[in-house]
């Protein structure tokens, strides 16, 4: 896949180029946006075994330690802080971020505001290739000398910017080059997905009849292009302090490695919503087609964005409370975060209303959808301890933390991708996938989950902190290593279930019952177009007449009303 | 691959051409770029006097020059701008190839500079001011560099009055450039 | 709850636990209540034949006082948990009660350095007494921290007295504590450091007077001729 | 955000003309002779000047180019909306990072090598106010 990123014309295009390009030209060089979307969705599901993979063998570490873990072999002290950085690094940047923003925006934007494809195809398809460069740059940071980078996702200096601290010289520069790529191509990403939703709707569509999860991926990428910058600098600087021997973060020679942290979470922070929201949007989309129902005040769900938006650049520095700030400043950042909670609870207030007097089917998008929320307010809830300086003082940096911000991420980037793709398989490859496989998958995914992290947050409320090899050294924490081996036993349950997922996505895309053009009898626009879509969507663009979600309207026959029909 | 323009792109429901609006978006996320960084930099020389000492060695009449250098090509851009909305496709490309001879001079003065500089033992290392005027001169002229190899492509189409509506749009990103430079100059010449 | 897990041996670790349960109660509260509503939603409304779902656009006043009244609630609950956290980091963290002790914590890959002053209880004089992962202190008495590090960051944490403080190179950062309950107890390193980060462990004695004076007594290193350099951190 | 500001929109082909060009070459003169003047602002010696004249006059140069070179006054209001947010976030940043990284003595810190002595290679002229 690697040449795919050389510009050769494939070469047996032969006589059929101009009606059906090559295989090379379809899959690897094309600039429609649906190939671009699957490129990005499957380069993110590939990913995203990697990085399980890595739980699978730090987990194992941490519940048997000092084991000969089965196709991994033993995890010494520095593979295991290789294992957790890029495992973090990887799910958040390389999975989350292609999947659910660049894939779903990529897929979902032109389909459901009605246009043939992105606005700058061209630089989508650059975007894609500068994306795939980031994973090549980060997968052979692993084996360079030295090893992968082992200094924490959120690489804070001085051990990340001097090698003999963090030992790995090449890994850390080039783990940063990959970073820093990735941003590159999520900032032209951004860009189009931006501009296209901003001015391409089809005729007729109004601001308030765009799809939630349109609006969501704006606003992601909004708060993306708006946040990442101060990184972008500040990973500039951290280059130079590797590379070139600047002390813009070596505070023996006039640095700061505080300001680090701040330029890294002023970013860190917004990136949380940059990719639950288009989880969210997922889960709007969902609930209103499966439960048959208007979504709940679509304008509030509006609001509540733009305010969780413009709130998420206030709270960064509650991942500082104790890491050194003016303790006076962690009393105006406390106050920010808890108020953050507000819009975001009316969010789930407004789908858990949305429920109300639907007429509910239980399909596995629809499995998905619901466990997105049940198991996000768990998160939600956790992150109120945390927000909340004084309990913080306790809860930082402990497991705690960890089961929290995994109860947040890993319904957004898991639980929000299983239930995008389920939902939009028949339109992405015209087949339907198997319901009952989907179901098993389902079940056999979410109870482990919960087994996984309800013990570690027990695990840090007895203190167990984060980025420990061997929790025997700590003699406190030798009681509680019961709630390890619980963790990891959830896990492997949860990953034996992995395969069936694979099983049926494969299945399905081949053998599968072809899927008419809209099986789930849904209004938004994508579900008018073929399944799947050919280029350019539409023989003729369509126009739009009303909102997303007029589902049961009193009065009419069909319990749907798509939004391009006249009437 | 020469793909058609999609429907999409020539669409503007938001009350702006796209490539107009998509530069606006290029500007914003690179205000904050420039903005974290000099915001650091700002931080460290309000708290330093080693900095103040340090900044007395830049050179005021070069950046001075090179600020009235990026001025003027920005003025030639927006005179390219006019020249293309008025159908004048030559004329606009002659502006756009003045605008990034600006631009070289720019990048030339700027490696006297940063010739004399280092043999006088400022280089990179010397301070965590040289550090910081380095590296945002340093990012400030790629983006000069890359604005200049874009003008360029946009000319040569112009002058055959193709794509006439990029040279506004690579003047817009030109003038963000100029302003950044507005910027750097004072904090990093005239404030000693 | 953290209580039954960990002990408490500061004389603020009960007002975090406190904090916990308030936050515990309210956000519990919260929680299961949605979840109980959302679940019954789900089984109410399940899909029955011959039963169309109805159509609610939730702009009308009616129906959004359903979420607009739960909101204007969370709000209060809010600021209740904003009161309380605040007032909890200003005793621990804002508030610095004059100390009866002072010691100093360094901090470098992979160790803890504990310098306690000695008999004379001043810092930087011969008789400092300078233990590698070893920290005994008084019982019932206002100790002052100062946390230096060596190399890169750290932080100094003892989950008993749940206390937390990243260790910056750099800067010199202090922090109080008052133990309240004899015993031997961890200390751990909660900021990544390297490969030695887990090995990075220590232990913290809380002896009563008579045995931190013999601790002293036997340890001091003023007889062993040690008066040459005072310990570490002078750079 | 910016997306709330739009009407219902037209579907307008792109690329229309702006309706007027002020003197390019006037406002050009003006921004080289502001330039002028930001340069002898620190002959004057004093710093209150020197800083008035340098950031005073950055600001309204950026302003200048901004409005009639960049036609931020012909765009749709919203852009300027997302220029504002985003130099307010980085005012925003710069608020809540500096007191960490500015001051040698904190609520409960201190940092030992600035207090004792000047921190980098660069001969250390204490006091010097330019």
């Amino acid at each position: 896949m690697a040449e795919s990123i050389q510009a050769h014309p494939h070469p047996h295009g032969g006589p059929h180029a101009h009606e059906e390009p090559g295989f090379f030209r379809k899959y690897f060089y094309s600039t429609d946006h649906k190939i671009i979307a699957m490129q990005y969705l499957f380069t993110g599901m590939a990913m995203a075994l990697v990085a399980g993979f890595m739980s699978y063998a730090f987990r194992m570490q941490l519940a048997f330690p000092g084991m000969h873990v089965p196709l991994y072999g033993l995890v010494t002290p520095n593979r295991y802080n290789t294992l957790v950085t890029n495992h973090g690094a990887i799910m958040v940047f390389w999975v989350a971020m292609p999947v659910l923003l660049a894939g779903f925006a990529n897929y979902l934007i032109p389909l459901m505001i009605g246009c043939d494809d992105m606005v700058f195809p061209k630089l989508n398809r650059l975007s894609y290739q500068i994306f795939f460069l980031s994973v090549l740059v980060l997968i052979a940071s692993f084996v360079v000398p030295g090893g992968g980078f082992g200094g924490a996702w959120t690489s804070y200096p001085p051990l990340s910017s001097r090698g003999s601290f963090s030992l790995t010289p090449l890994g850390a520069s080039m783990w940063l080059v990959a970073v820093a790529l990735e941003f590159v191509a999520f900032l032209m990403g951004g860009i189009n997905f931006v501009t296209t939703a901003m001015n391409s709707r089809a005729p007729g569509m109004r601001m308030y009849d765009v799809p939630i999860v349109v609006w969501m991926i704006v606003v992601a990428s909004i708060l993306f292009m708006a946040s990442v910058g101060p990184l972008i600098a500040g990973a500039i600087m951290l280059f130079m302090d590797q590379n070139v021997g600047t002390a813009f973060f070596d505070p023996t020679r006039g640095g700061d490695p505080i300001l680090w942290q701040h330029l890294f979470w002023f970013f860190g922070h917004p990136e949380v919503y940059v990719v639950l929201l288009p989880a969210i949007g997922i889960t709007a989309e969902i609930i209103t087609v499966f439960s048959r129902k208007k979504l709940f005040a679509y304008k509030t769900v509006l609001y509540t964005v733009f305010g969780t938006g413009v709130l998420s650049f206030t709270v960064w520095a509650h991942h500082q409370f104790i890491a050194g700030i003016d303790p006076r400043m962690a009393n105006v950042f406390t106050i920010t975060t808890l108020l953050i909670s507000i819009p975001i609870a009316e969010m789930m207030f407004v789908y858990i209303a949305t429920l109300y007097g639907g007429s509910i089917t239980l399909a596995t998008p629809m499995l998905w959808a619901l466990a997105f929320i049940a198991e996000f307010l768990i998160g939600g809830v956790t992150g109120i301890f945390l927000g909340a300086s004084g309990a913080d003082i306790y809860f930082h940096d402990t497991y705690f933390v960890l089961a929290h911000f995994h109860y947040t991420f890993y319904p957004i980037a898991i639980i929000g991708t299983f239930a995008g793709v389920t939902y939009w398989f028949p339109k992405m490859f015209g087949r339907m996938m198997n319901d009952t496989l989907g179901k098993i998958h389902f079940w056999g995914t979410i109870i482990p989950f919960n087994f996984i992290f309800i013990p570690l947050f027990i695990f840090g409320m007895g203190g167990g902190h984060r980025r420990i090899y061997d929790f025997t050294n700590f003699p406190e924490l030798v009681p509680l290593q019961k709630y390890n081996v619980i963790a990891t036993c959830g896990l492997l349950v949860m990953l034996v279930f992995q395969p069936i997922f694979l099983f049926n996505f494969f299945r399905s895309l081949f053998r599968g019952p072809k899927a008419e053009k809209n099986p789930w009898k849904a209004n938004t626009l994508e579900w008018t177009a073929e399944s799947p879509p050919p280029h350019g969507n539409w023989p003729e663009l369509p126009t739009v007449y009303r909102g997303p979600y007029e589902y049961s309207v009193p009065g009419r026959e069909l319990d749907y009303w798509p939004q391009n029909a006249p009437n | 691959m020469s793909a058609a323009r999609p429907i999409a792109n020539t669409r503007s429901a938001a009350g702006m051409p796209t490539g107009r609006l998509a530069v606006w978006w290029v500007i914003a996320s690179e205000i904050v770029i420039f903005g974290g960084i000099i915001a650091s930099y700002v931080m460290f020389r309000l708290s330093h006097d080693a900095f103040t000492a340090a900044a007395a060695n830049t050179n005021t009449w070069i950046g001075a020059f090179n600020t009235f250098v990026l001025l003027t090509s920005s003025l030639f851009a927006v005179l390219g701008h006019k020249a293309a909305e008025e159908g004048n496709g030559p004329k606009a490309a002659r502006m756009l190839y003045l605008t990034s001879l600006g631009g070289l001079t720019f990048l030339v003065v700027k490696s006297f500079e940063w010739t004399h500089e280092i043999r006088e033992g400022f280089t990179i290392t010397s301070s965590t001011f040289w550090s910081f005027y380095y590296t945002a001169c340093g990012l400030h002229a790629l983006h000069v560099l890359g604005g200049v190899i874009i003008m360029l492509i946009v000319a040569a189409d112009a002058r055959k009055y193709l794509e006439l509506h990029r040279v506004e749009l690579i003047g817009i990103y030109w003038h963000f450039v100029d302003v950044v430079w507005i910027f750097l100059f004072p904090l990093l010449y005239i404030a000693k | 709850m953290i209580e039954s897990l960990l002990p408490q041996a500061s004389s603020y670790a009960h007002r975090i636990d406190n904090l916990f349960s308030l936050i515990f109660w309210v956000v519990g509260f919260w929680f299961v209540l949605s979840e109980a509503v959302f679940f019954w939603l789900i089984f109410r409304f399940r899909k029955r034949d011959g039963v169309r779902a109805q159509y609610i656009t939730g702009e009308l006043k009616s129906e959004k006082k359903w979420i607009t009244y739960p909101h204007l609630l969370v709000l209060v609950c809010d600021i209740f948990i904003i009161y309380g956290a605040i007032t909890v980091w200003y005793q621990i963290k804002q508030d610095l009660p004059p100390a009866q002790q002072t010691i100093r914590v360094i901090g470098q890959q992979w160790a803890w350095t504990f310098v306690d002053p000695g008999p004379d209880g001043k810092l930087d004089t011969p008789d400092d007494i300078a233990k590698v992962n070893e920290l005994h202190v008084q019982v019932d008495r206002l100790y002052h921290f100062t946390l230096e590090s060596k190399d890169v960051l750290h932080s100094f944490s003892v989950p008993v007295f749940r206390l937390k403080q990243d260790v910056i190179p750099g800067r010199v950062i202090t922090g109080w504590f008052t133990p309240t309950k004899t015993g031997e107890y961890d200390i751990q390193c909660v900021e990544i450091c390297g490969i030695g980060h887990g090995l990075m462990g220590a232990r913290i004695h809380v002896e009563t007077q008579e045995q931190h004076a013999a601790w002293v007594a036997q340890n001091s290193p003023v007889s062993v001729a040690a008066a040459s350099a005072p310990p570490a951190a002078q750079e | 955000m910016s997306h709330a500001e739009h009407t219902p929109h037209a579907e307008s082909p792109a690329y229309e003309a702006h309706t007027h060009h002020p003197n390019y070459v006037k406002i050009w003169a003006i921004l080289a002779s502001l330039l002028v003047v930001s340069v002898a602002g620190p002959f004057v010696g004093i710093r209150a000047v020197t800083l008035i004249t340098a950031f005073g006059i950055a600001i309204v140069k950026a302003y200048m180019v901004v409005k009639n070179f960049m036609h931020l006054n012909v765009a749709p209001r919203y852009v300027a909306y997302l220029v504002g947010t985003m130099v307010i976030f980085m005012l925003l940043f710069f608020a809540a990072a500096s007191p960490d990284v500015m001051k040698a003595r904190g609520t409960d810190w201190e940092k030992p090598s600035w207090l004792h002595q000047a921190p980098v290679a660069v001969p250390a002229e204490h006091g010097g106010e330019h």
